[in-house]
């Protein structure tokens, strides 16, 4: 297995503004929640995303509402890549009523099942068996969709990753297995909690292809994505990427780190960031302009404010919808 | 028209006619069909089930719909929930209820909670059906009642039948029903025969069924437990004691006003439940009563449980750990306060 | 001697002791140190567990003592159970009880059965940490207090401690107890502060405690609710009524005789358990009193519990999820026949 | 990966005369449990081990009372090679009080801890996490034994399966992994369940050494069974080995085999039947004579005769061991 590197100009300009877009969202989205959560103002655990939004974005470039995902913990990143309200959102992190869960579901369970965003997920692996039975509707129903399970390098030793993978495999089923090798589940070290030396190479276990790529570099993730879409849309099955990132906060808010060493944590905050990467990439390449580029930065950064606005002046949920949305029927 | 067919007969036929109703049913699960990829047996199944109750389903709706799982419980039980948040209407078969060790999370936290965490933005419309019972010398692992687990768990419906014509129409509401529904089958029952109908038919979810009418005693009891129970009332009768018999069929939702309504006539409640006795149905209905229902009671409620101890492999054993008629006699006597009905 | 340490300290406490009492005792979990196999961490830990509940552990008694475990439940927890079963004395660490979903099958079929299976010929000196509770805006699958699924099961102690004090005493004995033991900390007492005598002792699975005596009222509560129960008792105080508030400590083995004295005194009962109120502790508490305790009873058995439905996320529907005294007020002064309770 | 081809003479004479003696004490016990349950005389699910004899008896020849096995619901091979007591197990199959657990087991739970056969077990992948408790305190306690899982091909797709052998292989713990692939799981085919060709091919997501032997040559499994426990005894960690077995009956009493096709069913039951193979390797090579085959053979089937008989001539358990042994206390 061999890291694949990234082409020049599989990606059209609009699609580039798109993924330049959405990593600014990821980035500042997040920021700006580790600021708030500081001031000890948002309620429960919060993981954040940041330094990992090549991933998410460079798989969800490929995908329509038609696709599904499933997501984890560290769900932001795949809300927004898939498209989910910035506000809607925000306000779901606040435990408002006008969040995309009404409040209920909080940080850990953002979802928009119309987005084809099938939730962040509290329970690791749990997203393994939900990803194979959105790509079972999709197969029965020959909607030409996928689903993408985005999992941690943790995630990768759980049972469900095995069950899951070899259900898609046998099945033969249009789902993408992304995972996110940001080197530490909580504070354990990837190298030290898994027997494989890479997450890829589990995937000949289930005869299926393993894929390494740089998960900072949002170009390579894009077109490792682009190859595992097609063919499980062409009925061939699933794919394993494994994306080598890194996480730029703690495991969640509050996390001192003991773990990551200064100069680890320089070389992925500066060197390799995938922001500043693709944005010389699109700048080399002349997709962008520096002037596009600052346009979009400014409006993603607009946007956050006023999502964290909205979710500020966004009223509580009252007292009648504790007992709703249990049943279908109340 | 309604004819006698056996309980398996009826939960098969309830399968048969919602699949032929909606393509958006399916069926997955070991060996629900068996054989998956045997040249033989391509169209045909190998087994139908562990014990036969999925037959001749693969044969009229093929292998894209009638699914043979690995043995994955989590994998399968995971998709199922998705499938059905997606737009299919699964039934997924857990073979015996006491694997869920290996699935409660995507029952648990996935399946039940996923509308609720979602702000109402999903349904489930999930059927999981699953054996369950003591009696068939199947010991510890393979023997167990644990319905209470899954009522405890909000955002999941229990239904637990104890006849052919309950069990296909129960049946067939669970898997209209839009919601996450665990489907008990007492492996016992499954040669019990009954009339039942031929043609569609649900029974609505949260309904209990009087079993027998009666103004001294009541008994709710369940599942294959209203057998017990209806045995003790025939031995009640004998004493002119008249047993109110009322069966739950679902424990969650629970028919309150049908089991409060009977004690307010009788005053004396005993439950049947052969789980095991603690956090259990049992103590769950007898709470029930003991709050809204304490100004009807004339005496303690008892309860007819298993002991609080795995079902034990031996025939020896596994018979005292049952609930029987006469445990019921005992504690009638005790409440009525008439010893001499022990001797029935 | 005693000092006021915390309830997170005090569980540490426990498990520093049983670690120098006995070589075989070990511990497993994810983090329970933190940082394996990092270079500048070999004999230190990067957590010490997700709350810090295990600090300096793994600086006393090193890595092969104190085992970070992969994120897989199922796995380290089968190992644990058999860890003890061949001669080891393992404490493994469930991080949220929500988790059980991951390894139900390693506790209930495996851990719980094994001796009953075996005929007696093992023992399964087993004790599995785990934090439970709402409050922490920590949303559905984090939050849930499912002491009620491992009361269910025959096999099993169940301890669910409310001080400082109960705790350590009750780890230790838990540690010490040659059975399963799950044993349960409310993420949202950590903090709480106590008196804590610093030696090794142990306080008997099985016994209730007191936490205050009257004449008037029994509350049984249970976990953090003890303190609502005395907040509650408190506020009662002030319209003239006692309260006695009963600590069960253990859920299972359950201490009968002390619930039962305690209503035979006072004869009225409230249960508060912050579980979902189906099949659950309150209504195992609620069932033994309305059969053995009957007699005893003026007033109809009220159960303060979480509404059936998961733990919401946004603070403004937690806070309406949890019991409160207030809510108790108001079932007291419904079982007193006194509506100007509701009003202190 | 090449299948391991046995070598000759590495079988002392007394331990080939143990092996061939619990083959035939396996092959026997499980004929005649096959007989009295057609008679309808014995209670409850039966899953019979004939035809697999050469696995359960070629790895256990390794095995002393400090070492552990894990077992399955198809156990009493296991029991057999792991030197339970015939009566005591033939007793519990009968659910009498003199069984080797009281009768309060069965068939799907004979264990003896003091034997080190932790169990039989009615849940399938229930062994994994089993045998790593076993490995772990070994390994703790410096005791030089191993733990043995047995598995299935069906156990093979469980996620236990993945957790059991990632957390051996991290800890480099002295566990052997034993697939016992027989072709099925119940009515279905290894080939559709499993999206592996080889259950071996597996072990290299755990960078652990996989084996593939021929499950039907005890000789085979014997020495593929020496390389794993030597390196499990020597810290190495553990090893997957995979014995491509078959069984004779169905998957248990009353299975009509629909599955199976007479031309497999054939070549299994006859030309590869283990014991005759053994048997006949035993006489090619001088190590037993045929005498003393025959002696073997004939106190086998004077014990089976007298297990059965203890069994029928014992009590059934009485009232009191209802309600004991659920704690230590009681
Ligand atoms: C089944 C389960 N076990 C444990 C946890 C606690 N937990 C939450 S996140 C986490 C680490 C996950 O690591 P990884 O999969 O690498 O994802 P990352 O946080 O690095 O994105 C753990 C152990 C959980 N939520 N669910
Ligand atoms: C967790 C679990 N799922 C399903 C079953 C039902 N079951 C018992 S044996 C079996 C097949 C096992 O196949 P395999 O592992 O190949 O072992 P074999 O029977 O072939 O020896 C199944 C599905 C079970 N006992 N436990
Ligand atoms: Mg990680
Ligand atoms: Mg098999």
């Amino acid at each position: 297995m061999t890291i694949a590197k990234s082409q020049t100009k599989s990606i059209t300009q609009e699609k580039a503004k798109w993924m330049y877009q959405k990593m600014n969202e990821i980035r500042q989205f997040e920021d700006k929640v580790h600021e708030i959560f500081s001031k000890g103002v948002l309620p429960g655990f919060v993981h954040l995303y940041a330094g990992e939004e090549a991933v998410a974005v460079g798989i969800c470039a490929h995908l329509s509402e038609k696709d599904y995902i499933t997501s984890t913990h560290r769900g932001h990143g795949h809300c927004i890549a898939k498209e989910c309200d910035l506000n809607g959102m925000m306000s779901e992190i606040y435990g408002k009523a006008t969040g995309l869960c009404k409040g209920k579901g909080g940080s850990m369970h953002i979802a928009d099942v119309e987005k084809g965003m099938l939730g962040a997920n509290g329970i690791v692996g749990g997203g393994f068996p939900l990803a194979v039975g959105a790509g079972l509707t999709a197969k029965l129903k020959k909607t030409g969709g996928v689903a993408v399970c985005f999992f941690g390098d943790g995630a990768n030793n759980h049972g469900t990753f095995h069950e899951g993978i070899n259900l898609a495999a046998i099945w033969k089923l249009p789902v993408i297995f992304v995972a996110e090798n940001n080197g530490y589940a909580e504070a354990t070290p990837f190298e030290y909690a898994s027997s494989c030396q890479n997450i890829a190479d589990r995937a000949a276990a289930y005869n299926i292809p393993g894929e390494i790529v740089d998960g900072k570099d949002v170009v390579a993730v894009y077109e490792a994505a682009e190859r595992a879409i097609e063919r499980a849309r062409n009925g061939q099955g699933p794919t394993l990427i494994e994306c080598k990132t890194y996480r730029n906060y703690g495991h969640f808010e509050g996390d001192a780190q003991t773990y990551k060493s200064s100069e680890e944590k320089q070389k992925h905050l500066q060197e390799l960031d995938a922001i500043v990467r693709f944005r010389k990439h699109l700048l080399a390449n002349g997709l962008v302009s520096e002037q596009e580029l600052m346009h979009i930065e400014q409006n993603v950064a607009e946007a956050i404010e006023k999502a964290v606005e909205f979710a500020e002046n966004s009223p509580f949920p009252t007292e009648e919808e504790l007992l709703r949305d249990v049943y279908v029927s109340y | 028209m309604t004819r006698k067919i056996s309980f398996s007969e009826a939960v098969n036929e309830a399968m048969k006619l919602a699949m032929r109703k909606d393509p958006n049913v399916i069926l997955l699960g070991e060996d629900v069909a068996g054989g998956a990829t045997v040249d033989h047996l391509q169209d045909d199944e190998a087994w139908g089930g562990v014990m036969g109750v999925t037959k001749g389903l693969v044969q009229e709706f093929g292998r894209e719909r009638v699914l043979d799982t690995p043995i994955a419980e989590a994998g399968y039980m995971g998709a199922a929930v998705t499938a059905a948040a997606t737009g299919m209407r699964p039934i997924a078969e857990l073979m015996f209820n006491d694997f869920i060790g290996s699935c409660l999370d995507e029952v648990m936290n996935q399946g039940a909670k996923l509308r609720y965490m979602f702000g109402g933005k999903a349904k489930v419309p999930l059927t999981v059906r699953t054996m369950h019972g003591a009696g068939f010398r199947a010991a510890a692992q393979h023997s167990q009642s644990l319905y209470a687990l899954f009522t405890h768990i909000p955002g999941l419906k229990v239904v637990v039948p104890s006849t052919p014509s309950d069990a296909k129409g129960l049946l067939l509401a669970s898997i209209f029903d839009d919601d996450p529904v665990i489907f008990f089958e007492d492996k016992t029952l499954y040669n019990m025969k009954g009339e039942v109908d031929e043609e569609f038919y649900t029974i609505p979810l949260g309904k209990a069924d009087i079993k027998r009418q009666g103004s001294d005693l009541t008994i709710v009891a369940i599942g294959k437990q209203v057998h017990t129970a209806l045995k003790a009332a025939e031995l009640l009768k004998e004493r002119g004691i008249e047993t109110e018999v009322v069966d739950p069929r679902t424990l969650s939702p629970l028919d309150e006003e049908t089991i409060l309504a009977s004690v307010e006539k009788t005053g004396r409640l005993i439950v049947i439940d052969e789980a095991n006795p603690r956090c259990s149905a049992a103590t769950d209905i007898s709470a029930l009563v003991a709050d809204k229902g304490f100004d009807y009671l004339d005496a303690p409620i008892k309860m007819i449980t298993a002991p609080h101890c795995p079902v034990p492999f031996s025939p020896a054993l596994e018979d005292l750990y049952l609930p029987t008629p006469e445990k019921v006699l005992r504690a009638a006597a005790e409440i009525i306060g008439d010893e001499t009905i022990v001797t029935v």
